[in-house]
């Protein structure tokens, strides 16, 4: 670059510096001042000198804190990058450095503006496309449509049929669940006769055990005998008691087991 | 629109422009418009009635055509075309399974209440499915039950024999009939011979497609 | 519809009949119609598509034009002509300098998200910034990006095309000197000078030779 032009740039920094920090809240962050601040280069952002742009930007740090201009904590944060990066760029670099060189870094950094720029560009081109309700015109007077939504429900007889069977049908399984009163399971029996067993040192009758009002009912008494049966047996292969049937058909009896 | 409106500057567009314009701006506006109206918008010397007849022969027999309303002009779409106009959203559903079950539960059960409808359902029957019924006209209210509380009972109606083709509620085949129907089973009805099956409680109880019968 | 569609019963009515209801239900509605939704309104056996492409070519140079939104069709006021139509103006609220930039990342970029914005602008998004395109239904939520946090994307709709009178976003303008430039990556290309295709972007806006619609 020739001398008496960066003397030019160096007024035309020094201007637009001041100008800048009368409206530092017009700029929509750090990135944005710097877009600003790349333009007094007057170069196409692929050849702006970083190094001169963190100049300037450090610059317009150091007078805004000179005339006490509050700054925003991103910009404050932008500018020790910057003098991180300026560092990084004037020193030669060293070799057991991790990460990215200064130039890589610079080379983001000028990648972030000119997307930025372009990204206004473009924002710029849409706004200025004939747009609807200004160039742009849709129907003023539309016309409604209206909906008329008819839901025709069909169902036919054997719908119905299968409906009502369906629900008569679950009627039928009921019993598993609700009718219980010609029925007892064998956790029932199990449960009374775990609490009656132990009063029983000596053989007894199983029919004896049948709990008070299932004996009448011939049902009821099949249930109730069944059950008990059963529970007999798992309390057998518990060990809590014996059994023993005399002849083919004679009662069945039980005891509590004593050896225990 | 230039202030010395009294001094013919430029040639007006050529009618087929001036059409062009009649036609965006009747397009555009939200009502109807006069012909001064439209001479005002457009460029000096134009002359809107004249574009205007020629519009309107343009759209005449076409979807839409230019009226006249009072004294302003609109673009409107042909009145044998309205029928585009109404979106008939005719969409046949089957009923869904609670309400079928609650109206096969009415029919056979007739008066009955809601509390009797959820004892034979066996869950609660909700308010929404009692409304569609209703709404179809397939179900009605009946007497109020005389019981603690007075309920209300619910009883199919004309519109439900008609539907169903039943002549009264009492035509509904019977329990036995549906089972030698066939019709308790999720699959289908057995072969009328009834050679597989010997009896349809058997099948009934061990549900859907066991086919380690063979 | 009918619930024998397999079976024709009539014959559809004849194509300059079915153009007639294509332009009539394009001039009854201010809002874009896609074809199925055409069809959906003409009777039976009518081919929106075809109608659509005559009554296209009807409207060539007209006042009106038949503009492609998305994948919806509308009538819209020729372009030349907005000069007539300056008393239709509603004056809409101006948008931000924020919001312009964040619609045009997004356009641009989309899917897009809030972070990519941020990362763009170089400042933090505002909820109402967001909100205010949200709001005017130029922005809508995009798929989540499969990413830690799974951030949701933003993309542009169909009423932000209409509105800027695209018929795609691949019409964006610049859209390809940008991608050419690799500007719209989120990383520096390699120089590698021949600026080739990258392929982040490729899905969004891939069928480059779209023809262009007059």
């Amino acid at each position: 670059m020739p001398e008496p032009q960066e003397e030019a740039d160096a007024v035309a920094e020094r201007v637009a510096a001041e100008a800048l920090i009368v409206d530092v809240d017009g700029f929509e962050g750090p990135l944005d001042l710097l877009l600003m601040l790349s333009r007094t280069q007057k170069v196409d952002l692929r050849q702006i000198s970083v190094l001169a742009l963190a100049r300037q930007y450090l610059a317009f740090v150091e007078r805004a804190r000179t005339l006490r201009i509050e700054l925003a904590a991103d910009y404050l944060v932008m500018a020790a990058w910057l003098a991180f990066l300026k560092s990084r760029l004037l020193l030669p670099p060293d070799p057991d450095e991790e990460g990215p060189s200064g130039e890589e870094m610079a080379a983001h950094l000028a990648f972030q503006l000119e997307r930025l720029e372009a990204m206004r560009e473009a924002a710029a081109k849409l706004m200025a496309r004939d747009r609807l309700g200004r160039e742009i015109f849709a129907r003023g007077l539309p016309e409604t449509v209206e909906r008329v939504r008819s839901i025709r429900y069909t169902a036919t007889l054997v719908d119905l049929m299968q409906a009502y069977a369906r629900v008569r049908t679950r009627d039928e399984f009921r019993p598993f669940v609700l009718d219980r009163h010609a029925v007892m399971s064998m956790e029932e029996a199990l449960d009374r006769m775990r609490g009656l067993i132990g009063y029983s040192g000596d053989w007894t009758d199983l029919a004896g055990y049948m709990p008070d009002g299932w004996s009448e009912d011939a049902e009821r008494r099949r249930s109730a005998m069944a059950s008990h049966f059963a529970a007999s047996l798992e309390l057998v292969k518990e060990g809590r008691i014996d059994i023993r049937q005399g002849a083919l058909f004679s009662p069945i009896e039980i005891r509590a087991r004593r050896d225990e | 629109m230039s202030d010395d409106a009294s001094r013919p500057l430029f040639d007006p567009p050529p009618l087929d422009a001036q059409e062009r314009m009649v036609e965006a701006i009747l397009f555009a506006t939200a009502e109807p418009i006069s012909v001064a109206d439209m001479n005002a918008r457009m460029p000096h010397g134009c002359d809107a009635a004249t574009a205007l007849a020629l519009l309107r022969r343009r759209y005449e027999g076409r979807g839409v055509r230019l009226v006249k309303v009072g004294e302003a002009w609109a673009m409107r779409t042909a009145p044998d075309l309205a029928f585009l106009m109404r979106r008939e959203i005719a969409e046949s559903r089957k009923l869904g399974r609670a309400a079928i079950e609650t109206l096969a539960i009415i029919a056979y059960h007739q008066p009955a209440t809601r509390a009797e409808i959820e004892e034979i359902r066996g869950v609660s029957v909700s308010r929404g499915t009692l409304d569609q019924l209703l709404e179809l006209e397939w179900i009605r209210f009946g007497r109020r039950r005389e019981t603690p509380g007075r309920p209300v009972t619910f009883m199919v109606t004309e519109a439900f024999l008609d539907h169903f083709g039943l002549e009264t509620a009492r035509d509904l085949p019977g329990l036995k009939d549906l089972r030698e129907a066939g019709l308790l089973e999720s699959t289908l009805p057995e072969p009328s011979d009834g050679a597989t099956e010997t009896d349809t409680q058997v099948d009934m109880f061990d549900a859907e497609g066991n086919d380690d019968a063979g």
